[in-house]
C-alpha cells in the first residue's frame, strides 16, 4: 500500500518546535505523518489548513502546504480551497477552543454541508496557547483563570453535536495512541464527505485534569465492544459516555449521503483554480456572449 | 432617435413594494435600451417586502443620462398613495397617469397644471389576464402616451415572462394591447414623445451589480461565496444564475467570516475569488482582511454600501465606508479600494480588481453603492475580448521554483512569486503569525522588519501604478467638484448645468483608485477651490485625500439620507456657495 | 391567574406594521403577547431583544422593552442584559437565519450555559427579508435564488442539535396555532432556564413549500402520543421526524441544571444593574481596600 | 534611600519560558516597590509555554522610571542562551550572574571587561528545595550582589507562596538564604547598591492591565464579557480572581462577538459593563460596536494592541490599531478613543471610560498596548475615594418621564434623556435601523437627517471636554516630540536627556484623548517642529492629526519590530535628524 517513496521523513521539517514537551499534540503530528504515508499522499498533494493556537502550529512542524490562519476560520478556509481545487487533499488541524468555541458555527455548518475535508481536532479541554483558561469542552467545575470558582456551562459534546447536526464520519481517538490516531485518520480521509476526528490531547501544562493516566484508566475502543457505526442512535447514545468509560473509535459513518462539492454542478465544468489556470494562458471570450445577450 | 420637446423625460413608476414595479421598470429600461436610447432606471424602495410605497424611476434621453433629475415629466401612480406621495416631484405641466380604479385628490394636481390620465387599468388587466398584470397594463399605457412602440413592450414581455410558461406571455400580452388602445386616445395630452429610429444601435441594460458580476466573470472569477446582504445581495444571486457550463461556483455561506474564509482558500488555491456583502458584512470580514493582507492572498471584497450606521437605512444609497475601507483591520498592511463611477466602471472594476489583486497579492475592496448596484443604465456592449488577464507573479504549473521555495522571497518591488498547492515543486506554507521568507513563523526583530518593509513596498509599487485623479469640464474653472462613486453621475450634470452659459464656472475631478493614491494627487489638488460632493456627512473622501496630501478642500456638499444627488441640487449649493466645512 | 390590568391591548403598539399580508409572523406576535398577559408580565418587567429579518421587526409592534440589534446577535446580547439584571424577563424573538446561520454558534453555546433567556424563532425556512434566499434550515432541493438547482446542504435540526447541545427545554409550536404558541411560550418563560421554541411559521411569499397547508397536513402534538418530555432519548428521536409527520410541543425539559445566573457567585451581592446605579448615588471607596492591598 | 553609583539600575532575567522568570521578576518589583524604591519591571516573551528564551527587565530608580534603558547593568540568566542572547546588552563593565551549573562562552564577555559572577544556583536549589527553585535562588544571589536586603526577597516570597502552602514558602525561603549566603563574597565585584531607607513610603508594584482594572471597579464596573488574547486576557483573569462579594461579574464567552454583545446588553440595562481584547478580537467586535454607536449604547471596549497585522507578533507591542480604530465600522456615529500613556492613566482611564461612556452614550474604545499592559510599575496608591462617577444622563428610576419616552430626544447636545429597561414609567425601544426619537423604525429622509445630526451632535460636545495634547519639557524647544500611548515614556526620558546639558533642545506633546481631538490641539501643533515618535510603520497620530488639522509633522521615528522604544535611540535618532516621512 505505500508508495515506495513515501516514508515519514519526506514530511519532516526542520522548523523549531516550541511545544511544551510532554504535550499531546507531538503524538498528533505523528500520527498524521503516519496516516499520510499509509494513504499515500505527498506533501504537494495535501493542504493542511489550521487556526490558531498551540495546536494549530502543528503545519509548521511538517514539510506539506500549510495555512495557519486566523483563530476559528480554518473550516471556512478550507472549503474554499477545497471548492476551488476539489483535487487537493484538504485537512482541517485545531484546537478544541479553535473549533468548538469561537469557530462553532464553522463547525455545525461544515457537518450538515458535508465537504470532503478531514477534520482533527486536538482537544485539551483548554486554551493552552493563552495561558489557560476553560474552554467549550472543559468540565464543569473545571478551574482555570477564567473559571476560578469551575465551569458552571454543561460541556460542549462534540460527538454528539456532530450526530446531531448531520456529519457524515464521526469519530474520536487519543494522543496516546498514535496508531489508533493513524488509523482514524485515514479512515477520515477515506471518507467521502467531512470527517471530524475529535483527538483526546493531554496538555501537560494547563490542565491537570484530563492527563494522560486519566484518559487511559478510561479510554476503550468502540469495536471492542461490538458498536455498529453505521446506527446512528447507538452513535448518539455512545456519545453521552464520558467519565468512567470514554469510547474512542468511529462512532459514525454512512457513505450514503453525497459530498458537498460532488453536487456542486458547476464544478463538472472544470474547477476554479483550472478555470483562471486556463485563463491566463488561453482567454476564451467567445463563451460569454450568451452572458451578454442576457443584457440585449 | 428622438425625444420631442426635451433632451430627456423621466418617469417615475409608483406603488405597494409587490406590485411588480421594479420589473415593469426595468422591462421598460430594457424596451427602451433596444430602442436605442440613453436610458437610466433607479429603485427606491424600502425594507420591507409588501406594502409600503415605492418607486423606480426612468430618465430617457437622447444621449447618456448620468442621474436623475430633481423633477419627473410623468408619474405612473398604481396606487392612491403613490399619487400624495410623489404629485410634489411632478413639473409644473407634468402629467399623472394612474387606473381609473385609484381615486385622486385633484387639488394636488390642479394648482400646478398637471395632467391626470385615467384609463380603466385594472379592468383591462382583470379583464384580458388578471389583476396581478395591472401593472403591465401601466407600462402599455405609458408607451401609448409617450408614444414608445408597442411592439418594442411586447417583445419585453416576451423575453420576461418566457420562464413562467407561454399563457403567462400570452395573457401579459394580451393586457398590453388593450391597456395600449384604450390609453391612444390621451397621448394628445402628453407633450413629451419618444420616437425611435428604424435600426437603432444595440445598448445594454444592465444593473451595476450585473455589470461587476459581467465583469468579474471576463476577469475569470469562478468562485464567489457570499451571505446575503442588500444591495450586494444580486451579485451572488446572478451569478448563481449562470449555467453550469461556465463553472461559475458560487456559494451561499453562514455568515459573513465564512464567506470571506471560503473565497480566501479558494484564492489561496489559485482561483480568482471574491465575497460581496454591505457595510455591516463587510465588519465581519475585517479580521480575515488582515489575514488576506498578512499572507498576500489575492481576495476581492465588494462592498456595496447602504445607509448606516448599523442596520441604518437598509435598501438606501450612502458613500459611508471609505475611511473604514481604508483603515479596517488592526496592524498595518497593504490593500487597495477602488470605487466605480459608473455602470461601465462597474464592468470594468469586475475584471480590474482581480487583476489588481494577483498583481499586488493583497486583498482588494471595491466600494460600489446601492445607486449604483440596483439602477440599470444602458451601455454600450462591453467587449469581452479586450479584457486583460494579469495574473502577476504567479509561478507556472511547470516552472520549477526548487527546493526551498520562498514564497514571500524580500523582493524589490515586494512582490514575491507565488506558487498554488499542488505543485510538486513548491510546496510551501503560509502564517498570519510574521515569518519568513518561506512562510514559517518567525519572531526576529531583523526578520520582521525587513518583512513588514517588504509588504509595505508594494502599496508604494501600486500607487506608482493607480489612475489618478481624472477631470471632466475646462482645465481651470472657478470651482472644482471633487467625488468618488455614484456621486460622480449627478456631479457631471451639474457641471454641465453650472458651465452651460459657455462660462466655465466648473469643473469635476473624480477618483476610481482611492488607495492607494496615485503620486499626482496632491499636484491636481493643488491651487483649486475645491468643494467635495460626497453621500456621506464627514466628507470622507476630502478628509482622507487631506491626510494624505495636506490639501484642504474648501468646503463639501453632503448627503446622508439614503436619496441620491440630483444635479440641480448641486448646481443650486455651487451657486449659493453655503458649503459644510471638512 | 391575569392580574387585572394585564390584557392584550396593553402591548399594543401604533408602530406601522410592515410584514405581508398572512406573515406567519402575525401569529406569533399574537402569540407572545397572549403569553405574557397569561403570566402577568408587564411591558416594563420584560426585555424583548431581536435581530435584523422580518420576524426580527417584531418588537417594533409591540409596547414593551424592546431592542431590535444586528443578524444573529440577539442571543448573546439578551445574555449579558440577564446577567445584568436578572430581575428582567429576557427574551428573543429572531429568524431560522439569524438563529441558525450567522447566529449559530451563539446558538450551541447558549443551549450548553442555559441562562433563563426565552427563545422563540420565527423559522419560516428561507431568508425573508434579503428577498427569497435559502436558510439553514430550508429542505434539501429547496429551489431559491442562491440555490437555483436545489439546496445540497442536509437541513439544520434545530430541536436535535438543542437536544445535543445540553438545551434544557427545547420545544415547537406552529403560527397557525397562536394558542399552542402562547402555551409553549409561557411554559418556556416559566421555564428555568434557556428554552428554545422554534415556531414553523409561513412565509407566505417566499417559500412556496411549506405552507400553512403543507403544515396542517402533517403536524401532531407530542402530548396526544404520550411523548415524555422528561426522556431525552426520546426526545431525540422525535427530533428526527419530519416530512410526512411533523411533532409540535415540549420536546424535553429538566429542571436538574441552574439557571446559569444561579450559579454565578458574583450576582448574589447585588446585580450590576443595581451597583452601578448604588455607585451612583453612594459611592464606597472603603470596599476596595483589600484589592489595594493586593498591589501593596 | 539610594542608588550608589548612578541614578538607577538596570537588571534583566533571562531564561526559557516556563522557568518561572515573569514571577521571580514579579516579586523583586514588588520587594523593591515595598522597600520604597520606584521600579520598572517590562517582560518580553514569545508566543510559546514552555522553552525558548524570554526574559524579565527591572528597572530600579531613586526617582520615577518610565522606560527601560538602552544597555543593562546585571544579566541574571538562567541559561546558556540567555547569556549569548542577551550578552551584548549588557553595558561594558556590566555584571553577568548565572548559576555555576551553566556553561558560559566567556569571550562574549571579556573583551567589554564584564564580570561574570556564578554561584552554584541550581545545586543549592536542589539542596534546599527542589531545582524548580533556581530562579528563587538567582534572586537572592542577585540581591546580595546589589545589597538589597534579603528580608524583602523573604517578605515576597512568603506572600507570593502562601497559597502553595507552607512547605514552598519554606523551601523557597531556604533555598534563598542558602543562595544569599553564598553570593555574599561577589558582592564586592558589583558596583552599584540599592540602599533602602529604614521608613520606606509605599508604592504599588501594578502592571498596567491590573491598573486598568481596578480603576474599571473603582468606576462601578461589574461586568466584563471577554475571550481571551494576549496582551488583553489579565484584564479579565484579574477581575475574575475578584471575591465574589464585589459583585463582579465576569464572562469567558464563546468568541469577541458574543463578548462585546453580552457587554452591550449589559449596558444597555444599565450596568457599567466592557470587554477586553487585542487588534484580532476587535476586528470581530466592529459590527457591534455600530451598534452600540447608533443605539447609544454606553460599552466600554480595551483593545491591548501588540504586533500586527494579523496574528502578527502575538506576544510583542505596537501602536497599529490608532486609525483602525478611529474609523472602525461602516457608516458614521460617535465613538470616542482614549489611551494611556503610563500605568497611572490605565488606573484612570478605567474610570473616565466609563464616565465618558454614560455622559456621551457612545461607544469607548481604550487603546493600550502590550508595553504598557505587561509591565509592572511603582506608583503611587490610588485613591478611591477621589474617583468621579458621572452617568450623564441617566434618569433616575423614581423619575417619571411619562407616556412617549423619547429615548432618543433631538438634544441640542445630542445628549437625549437614557432610562433603562425595568422602569415602569419609561418602556422604550432602540433599533439598529434608523428610528425616530421614540427608537421606532423610521425611513423618512426628515428624520433620518434630524437623528444623525443628533447624534453626530455629541462628536463636538465631547470634543469640547477632550482633554488637548500636554506638554512635558520646556514650552519652546527646537524639537518637538509627538506621542500617544506607551510611547510616552521613553519620549520622555528622551526629552531629558536632550536637554542634560540646559538648552531646550527637546520637549513632548502627548496625547491621551484621540478622538474626538479638543479644538485646542490645532493651535499647539502649529509652528513648532514637530518628530512624531509611535510604534507602528506609518506615524498613524501624524496622519490623523494631519487628517483632522491640516498640520504636517516635520517626520517621524518609527519602530514595528514588536520591541519597545529606549530614550536613548530617539535621542539619537533626534540629533542624527534623520526622519520617516509621513
Ligand atoms: C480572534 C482571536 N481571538 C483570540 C485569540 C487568542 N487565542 C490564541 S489561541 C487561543 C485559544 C487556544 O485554545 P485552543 O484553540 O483550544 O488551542 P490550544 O492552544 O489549546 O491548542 C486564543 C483564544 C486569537 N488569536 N484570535
Ligand atoms: C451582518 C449582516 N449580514 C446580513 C444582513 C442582511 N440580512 C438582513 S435579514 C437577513 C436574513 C433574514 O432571514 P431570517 O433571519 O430567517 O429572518 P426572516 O426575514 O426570514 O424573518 C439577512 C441576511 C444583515 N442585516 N446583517
Ligand atoms: S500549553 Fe499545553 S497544549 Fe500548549 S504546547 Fe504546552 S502542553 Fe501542549
Ligand atoms: S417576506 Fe415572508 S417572512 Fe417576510 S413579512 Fe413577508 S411573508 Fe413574512
Ligand atoms: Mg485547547
Ligand atoms: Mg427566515
Amino acid at each position: 500500500m505505500q508508495p515506495s517513496d513515501l516514508s515519514l521523513n519526506v514530511f519532516e521539517s526542520d522548523a523549531e518546535n516550541t511545544w511544551c514537551p510532554g504535550c499531546g499534540d507531538f503524538a498528533i503530528l505523528r500520527g498524521l505523518k503516519l496516516a499520510l504515508v499509509e494513504a499515500g499522499i505527498h506533501p504537494h498533494e495535501a493542504l493542511l489548513v489550521s487556526g490558531i493556537g498551540c495546536g494549530s502550529k502543528l503545519p509548521d512542524y511538517m514539510h506539506v502546504n500549510g495555512f495557519m490562519t486566523i483563530h476559528g476560520r480554518p473550516l471556512a478556509i478550507a472549503t474554499g480551497a477545497k471548492l476551488a481545487n476539489p483535487n487537493l487533499h484538504v485537512l482541517v488541524v485545531n484546537g478544541d477552543g479553535d473549533s468548538y468555541g469561537i469557530g462553532g458555527n464553522h463547525f455545525v455548518h461544515t457537518c450538515r454541508r458535508n465537504p470532503d475535508i478531514t477534520h482533527i481536532v486536538e482537544n485539551n479541554q483548554v486554551y493552552g496557547l493563552t495561558k489557560g483558561q476553560y474552554s467549550p469542552t472543559s468540565e464543569k467545575g473545571f478551574i482555570t483563570t477564567t473559571s476560578p470558582d469551575g465551569a458552571i456551562e454543561a460541556a460542549f459534546n462534540p460527538i454528539a453535536v456532530a450526530l446531531a447536526a448531520h456529519a457524515t464520519f464521526v469519530a474520536r481517538s487519543f494522543s496516546g495512541d498514535p496508531k489508533h490516531m493513524a488509523r482514524m485518520i485515514v479512515a477520515g480521509m477515506n471518507h467521502r464527505g467531512y470527517a471530524l476526528i475529535d483527538v483526546l490531547q493531554p496538555c501537560v501544562i494547563y490542565n491537570k485534569l484530563n492527563t494522560y493516566d486519566w484518559y487511559k484508566q478510561r479510554i476503550y475502543r468502540l469495536e471492542d465492544e461490538g458498536h455498529d457505526p453505521s446506527d446512528h442512535t447507538a452513535a448518539a447514545a455512545r456519545a453521552q459516555e464520558w467519565g468512567d468509560r470514554i469510547p474512542i473509535g468511529v462512532f459514525f459513518q454512512t457513505e450514503a449521503e453525497h459530498a458537498y462539492e460532488q453536487d456542486v454542478r458547476a464544478l463538472a465544468a472544470g474547477t476554479p483554480v483550472e478555470s483562471a489556470t486556463r485563463l491566463h494562458r488561453d482567454p476564451r471570450p467567445e463563451q460569454y456572449e450568451a452572458l451578454r445577450q442576457r443584457f440585449l | 432617435m428622438d425625444i420631442v420637446n426635451g433632451p430627456d423625460i423621466t418617469i417615475r413608476l409608483s406603488g405597494d413594494a409587490g406590485q411588480g414595479l421594479e420589473s415593469s421598470g426595468a422591462g421598460f429600461v430594457l424596451a427602451a435600451a433596444r430602442a436605442g436610447l440613453h436610458v437610466l432606471g433607479t429603485p427606491d424602495y424600502r425594507s420591507r417586502v409588501r406594502g409600503g410605497n415605492n418607486f423606480f424611476q426612468v430618465r430617457v434621453g437622447n444621449s447618456p443620462v448620468y442621474s436623475q433629475p430633481h423633477e419627473i415629466n410623468v408619474l405612473l401612480a398604481l396606487t392612491a398613495d403613490a399619487v400624495t406621495t410623489h404629485a410634489d416631484s411632478v413639473m409644473e405641466g407634468g402629467v399623472v397617469l394612474t387606473p381609473a380604479e385609484v381615486n385622486v385628490d385633484d387639488s394636488l394636481l390642479r394648482p400646478r397644471n398637471i395632467t391626470l390620465i385615467q384609463p380603466p387599468l385594472v379592468e383591462l388587466a382583470k379583464q384580458h389576464g388578471d389583476k396581478m398584470m395591472t401593472n403591465t397594463a401601466a407600462l402599455a399605457a405609458l408607451a401609448a402616451l409617450v408614444g414608445f412602440p408597442l411592439q418594442a413592450i411586447q417583445d419585453v414581455i416576451a423575453k420576461n415572462f418566457s420562464r413562467k410558461g407561454a399563457e403567462a406571455v400570452l395573457k401579459n400580452q394580451a393586457v398590453a394591447n388593450a391597456a395600449h388602445e384604450a390609453t391612444m386616445k390621451d397621448a394628445g395630452r402628453v407633450p413629451w414623445k419618444v420616437s425611435v429610429p428604424a435600426h437603432p444601435q444595440p445598448r445594454m441594460a444592465i444593473a451595476g451589480n450585473q455589470a461587476f458580476a459581467l465583469g468579474a466573470m471576463a476577469g475569470g472569477c469562478r468562485f464567489m461565496s457570499a451571505y446575503p446582504m442588500t444591495p450586494a445581495t444580486t451579485i451572488v444571486e446572478w451569478l448563481s444564475s449562470v449555467p453550469p457550463e461556465y463553472g461559475m461556483v458560487t456559494k451561499h455561506a453562514e455568515d459573513e467570516i465564512a464567506a470571506i474564509c471560503m473565497a480566501i482558500g479558494a484564492a489561496y488555491t489559485g482561483a480568482r475569488a471574491m465575497t460581496a456583502t454591505s457595510g455591516g458584512g463587510f465588519c465581519l470580514m475585517v479580521e480575515a482582511l488582515g489575514l488576506a493582507g498578512m499572507t498576500e492572498v489575492p481576495v476581492v471584497i465588494v462592498d456595496a454600501q447602504r445607509g448606516g450606521p448599523s442596520t441604518g437605512l437598509p435598501t438606501r444609497t450612502e458613500q459611508g465606508d471609505l475611511l473604514f475601507a481604508v483603515h479596517a483591520g488592526h496592524g498595518e498592511f497593504p490593500r487597495i479600494v477602488i470605487a466605480p463611477r459608473t455602470t461601465e466602471d462597474c464592468f470594468e472594476m469586475g475584471w480590474r480588481a482581480f487583476n489588481l489583486a494577483e498583481r499586488y497579492q493583497c486583498p482588494v475592496i471595491v466600494l460600489t453603492d446601492m445607486l449604483l448596484a440596483g439602477s440599470i443604465k444602458t451601455i454600450d456592449p462591453v467587449d469581452f475580448a479586450a479584457v486583460p488577464i494579469d495574473r502577476g507573479r504567479a509561478i507556472e504549473l511547470d516552472e520549477h521554483p526548487g527546493d526551498g521555495f520562498k514564497r514571500f522571497e524580500f523582493a524589490d518591488d515586494g512582490i514575491s512569486p507565488r506558487a498554488f498547492p499542488g505543485d510538486p515543486e513548491a510546496v510551501f506554507a503560509s502564517s498570519s503569525d510574521e515569518h519568513d521568507e518561506t512562510g514559517h513563523i518567525n519572531e526576529d526583530a531583523d526578520n520582521r522588519v525587513r518583512m513588514m518593509q517588504k509588504r509595505m513596498r508594494k502599496l508604494e509599487t501600486a500607487a506608482a501604478a493607480a489612475r489618478p485623479p481624472e477631470l471632466y469640464g475646462p482645465a481651470d474653472a472657478e470651482t472644482t467638484l471633487l467625488a468618488w462613486g455614484s456621486t460622480y453621475g449627478p456631479c457631471r450634470e451639474a457641471v454641465d448645468l453650472l458651465n452651460a452659459d459657455g462660462r466655465p464656472a466648473a469643473n469635476l475631478l473624480s477618483l476610481t483608485d482611492l488607495w492607494p493614491l496615485a503620486p499626482s494627487t496632491e499636484d491636481l489638488l493643488r491651487d483649486r477651490r475645491i468643494i467635495a460632493v460626497e453621500g456621506n456627512y464627514s466628507s470622507q473622501l476630502a478628509q482622507l485625500l487631506r491626510m494624505k496630501t495636506g490639501v484642504s478642500v474648501e468646503g463639501s456638499i453632503t448627503r446622508y439620507d439614503g436619496r441620491p444627488f440630483s444635479p440641480e441640487e448641486i448646481m443650486e449649493q455651487v451657486k449659493e456657495g453655503q458649503f459644510a466645512a471638512v
